[in-house]
């Protein structure tokens, strides 16, 4: 339960959904969305095309950008279809490997429009968003022209009202769609009481020539806070999400975890602080390894989960643990630093700031165990950095 | 002498009978604030740590006059425990409690504008603490000491950090607060930074920000429109890297506020010293 | 759509659901119901009772007070149930020929707990009552000891909250059973937003010996006006409503009819004035058959469909007509009127008065037709009074 | 003069383009109604009975200037098209619509608490009228004079009933307003009978209640702390027997009021003349 998020730009901690998980959830929320299949391998890609005629074929990855980058290719015939998943399922997408693709059936689009919602944590509030321009560049809309994208506010208690959405449409100057659209909007906010969704997004929302509404691409981020109502959906995608193979299986231990490109791995507790620790080591002339935040009230086994993922990195010469106890009890967090050290046979250099709640009984146990506690973290970075230099492959 | 919390202050604690609201309660005790009582229902009549224990907090505000309480509750009841806290007529609400899905917190807020006079610290906050006086939450006493200086906090651990360092060098606090680092909170840095303004006994202050969101560009806003305290700000988060973004909603709403950079230029904008490490912050107020 | 209430004391004009689908809709809320089965013959009852072992015979009315009037009796064995359902089916209840019976397996009762919902006008709002006096007397509960019939009103939109739940509770004395009576309080006021209910009760709410909560009882009523987005519950249990035959037929038709005891028809539109007509009757002298309000906007068919379920009725001796025209058209009605008297080949007294929209040509229309409009409401009373007098039989 | 609605009152009617909707408008305006638009969803842009029609409450407001609207469209909309009014800004809502569910008048109602300039008439109800000014609904203008009687009623024919008697008795009226027949309602009795009292034109007050409920109750409560009105009073149903009831939970929450008696007795005991039939009510006041 106690994931604290890495709160850079992105701001939420949230399960990403893959595409075609997306547009299952979707479906069962009772939008409309084109048939299609997921291929594991390129003969089941080939399959997908002979059943569904033109397709389609479309790498599965939690990142936005996969079209640039070469993960969407259109098959006429199976053959294409077979080949197109050759050539995407194991591509790198932003440091992503593709695990799969999705076939699906090409619409024939009338026109694009951008809707989605997220969290607007300024307003303490979920903002529902609707947009003319839909299609790729819904960034540079909002850049250029702000006022082409409509805003609403639904009350949380409420959803969504009736007139607030019919507003919503004609302000997008989309009334000639009001019915529609409010429709898929109401259903689509319904990701939010039902599923703890905290961005979901349809771009494009497509409007086919025979006037149908369908659900172009999707995006469904769900809250990880929430993840203990949502268990079927857990079972269901939880296992399915692949990438950075260290994040994968921090996530297996539940850490707050994410990997980074440099040779210094970091232990924190607490958000702020273990950001402060990354940009200490910066300053004393390091890169990171990771960012991973063991939390407040962390026990033993946590500490010991959390460097053996950040052992697994081959990248990492050093680690900085920097503990400041509010909750967390220095002794409890140097018992489970030493047994993880002995554990694990660790051979890299390890600097440890310690700090707070029975600090010194923590910094005692770290004492008789042979590890030296660092003064204050501006000293344990330089410490660190200097130690991982040394022992850098040269 | 203080914002928010002061040696009348009449407290209760929800959740009291538990491992942490018991652990927590005794801290707050042995540093003299005034704790009149505790919820845990159905064990509503009982006594725990010298304090009779309430089924409801409407009845514990009934019997005990308490206008604050701390919230140490498990996240599936925390919403439900600051909507009950408000309900009851709870003035300073502090819920210390990790890990609240945020939807349910955007529904605590909404219900929240019908008590307008209920004020909201954390959630998922170390709560605060007037040196010398006493605290609601988890700060350790043992980095404080009592002073001029007023801090506001995103971080936990950060704060105690930053806390050592100024008790360290003589800087004493007169209250220290952690607002909370999720995405949905109650009191934000600009509503705390109005309330060090109005207190006559704090004459320095610290603003401990993150990335994200839009709450430091705020404060250093107010700020800039003129302030008598003497302030420095520290943003966490610098060297972190953009998240692995997907959708785009996000940044449609967020443009380019929320990084580091932003809230620096906000706080100098605002005539705020900027610190660039901890360490700095002392050398910065003195 | 345009139904208007008699605003009696019942206050609201819902459809009532008898005992057995009543439960059979709390169930599917998820609330523990006794296993029971339905008999519309003391055979079925006798077979209930064979495969449910001892058993409550229940007569199934949409009336209270069943109890008191011998329709409720235990049975032990197949024969004494198929007795039991011998006596009940058909018996006279309140004015309710019973149709059919209930077998439920009795319950081992540890305590009986009051527990209902309904609209409190004056606050324009629901509200929720819990009481540990459950049982057959809560009317006198409440006047006796009302603090002891602990209420909430729950926000319409939000629902009852947990602590909200939690201080009803407590306040109710019922502490001890504080989860799962939230619980079942949150389950049943689920009928509200999804079912459109205007009334619950589970009276009793049963603590068994073995520490269950089942509903004793249940009476549930729901929205007519709501009827159109439940046409599920209208199929199901629409037609299954029995009682006073010239109401059913009324229903049918769409009336809003209620039947009385005495021997002028009357027809209004508007429930104030319908009901000042039935006042002016009585003052005359008279008794009324029946309180009909065609409503505003009411037409020709309207008024041919109320005249023909009031002539059904064999005590009626002369009908009354007040129609003062808002919405309706005094054409119409006249029109109608006219047809109705044609068609239905009326040979009892008709007095009208008509003032409003369009008078002048719905008297018209009724002149050439050969029937006299009454000058005021107080003299067309009179005048019905006395020539019903003539008509009745000495 | 009048209440709620004289001849300055800039006037909408949502629903403008149905068949209710344009029949009562052009009623409306041959009475001299300030109709300055209507609201039809997708037909914007057009003009209707000479004034312009609008996709939405807010541009309605936005463009006209209206503080007062008339609701014309059936039930399953009128609850949003309450809402509507009231957020975009419309003080005055008179709901015509009959047969609106009960559950979601209660969601409207709740909804209207953050809406306080908003007053609600009905729904269910015929309106008001101001005679010789002008009228919102669908109160026959044929019944009424102009003059210093206030007339109140919660049904729709009784009133036209009482206003014709009125009319033909020489006591013209300030304003008729028919506050509605339904279980949940906007203005209530009470709430009507302390604008006319504080309007100089209205010397006199008729008043015309039903069984159910406790607003007459609570109207004669008011009358009774003193009133420069003379008033009368009349209640419908002292012959309706009481309606077979199935649950105990309404018996629990009304007790013995709502009924006839209760309601005469209360009015009696303010001081209030009661009317035993509607002919006695001319007599009564003069």
């Amino acid at each position: 339960m106690c994931q604290r998020g890495l709160p850079a730009l992105v701001t939420l901690l949230a399960v990403k959904l893959l595409e075609y998980q997306a547009k299952e959830v979707l479906a069962s929320l009772g939008i409309t969305i084109p048939p299609g299949r997921v291929a594991r391998t390129p003969e089941e890609a080939a399959q997908a095309c002979s059943v569904l005629g033109p397709v389609a074929v479309k790498a599965q990855v939690p990142v936005g950008g996969r079209g640039k980058a070469g993960g969407i290719k259109l098959a006429q015939t199976p053959e294409e279809a077979r080949q197109a998943a050759q050539r995407i399922i194991g591509m790198d997408i932003k440091g992503f490997k593709v695990p799969l693709v999705y076939c699906e059936s090409a619409l024939e689009i009338e026109r694009e429009i951008y809707l989605g919602f997220t969290v607007d944590r300024d307003a303490r509030a979920n903002i529902l968003m609707l947009s003319a321009k839909g299609g790729m560049d819904i960034e540079q809309v909002a850049e250029e022209s702000p006022e082409s994208i409509a805003r609403l506010y639904p009350n949380p208690w409420r959803g969504p009202l009736d007139f607030e959405l019919n507003g919503l449409v004609f302000e997008a100057g989309l009334g000639e769609l009001a019915r529609p659209l409010a429709a898929v909007i109401k259903k689509l906010h319904r990701a939010i009481p039902e599923l703890d969704a905290v961005t979901a997004e349809i771009n494009p929302l497509v409007v086919t020539k025979s006037g149908e509404v369908v659900a172009g691409d999707a995006k469904l981020e769900i809250d990880d806070n929430a993840a203990w109502r949502h268990k079927e959906l857990e079972t269901r995608y939880g296992s399915v999400l692949e990438g950075d193979p260290y994040e994968v299986e921090a996530k297996k231990r539940s850490l707050t975890y994410v990997s980074l490109d440099g040779e210094v791995g970091i232990i924190g507790n607490g958000a702020g602080l273990c950001m402060s620790t990354l940009d200490l080591v910066q300053r004393a002339g390091g890169r990171a390894a990771n960012f991973c935040d063991i939390g407040g009230g962390a026990r033993a086994e946590v500490v010991e989960n959390a460097l053996s993922v950040i052992l697994m990195n081959p990248r990492v010469r050093g680690v900085l643990m920097n503990i400041f106890g509010g909750i967390t009890r220095g002794d409890e967090v140097a018992r489970g630093l030493v047994m993880a050290r002995n554990n694990l046979g660790m051979k890299v250099p390890l600097v440890v700031r310690m700090s707070g709640t029975r600090e010194e009984e923590g910094r005692a146990i770290l004492k008789e165990n042979g590890i030296e506690p660092g003064a204050n973290a501006w000293e344990a970075a330089q410490k660190i950095v200097e130690l991982t230099r040394a022992a850098a492959p040269s | 002498m203080s914002i928010l919390l002061d040696a009348s202050t009449r407290v209760i604690v929800q959740g009291i009978t538990g491992r942490e609201g018991s652990f927590h309660t005794e801290q707050m005790q042995s540093l003299g604030t005034r704790v009149v009582g505790g919820t845990s229902p159905g064990k509503g009549g009982s006594t725990h740590l010298g304090v009779p224990v309430f089924n409801t907090v409407a009845e514990a505000v009934a019997k005990t006059e308490a206008t604050a309480s701390g919230i140490f509750v498990p996240p599936p009841f925390a919403p439900d425990a600051i909507m009950e806290a408000a309900a009851a007529g709870i003035t300073l609400i502090v819920c210390i409690t990790e890990g609240i899905p945020i939807q349910d917190m955007i529904r605590v807020k909404d219900f929240l504008r019908g008590y307008p006079a209920a004020r909201l610290l954390g959630p998922n906050c170390p709560g605060l603490i007037t040196p010398g006086v006493g605290k609601i939450g988890i700060i350790p006493q043992r980095i404080t000491r009592p002073g001029h200086v007023g801090l506001v906090s995103r971080s936990g651990t950060l704060t105690y950090e930053v806390g050592s360092a100024l008790s360290a060098a003589g800087l004493g606090q007169s209250t220290i607060v952690g607002i909370g680092g999720d995405p949905v909170l109650g009191l934000s840095f600009a509503d705390v930074v109005q309330l060090f303004e109005q207190d006559r006994d704090t004459t320095q202050l610290v603003v401990i920000g993150e990335i994200g969101g839009s709450d430091e560009e705020r404060a250093a806003e107010l700020l800039g429109r003129g302030s008598r305290l003497k302030a420095v700000a520290f943003i966490s988060g610098r060297t972190a890297p953009e998240g692995k973004r997907m959708g785009h909603a996000g940044a449609i709403i967020s443009g380019n506020r929320g990084t580091a950079k932003s809230k620096e230029e906000a706080f100098r904008r605002a005539g705020v010293a900027v610190a660039e490490t901890t360490d700095e912050i002392v050398s910065l107020l003195n």
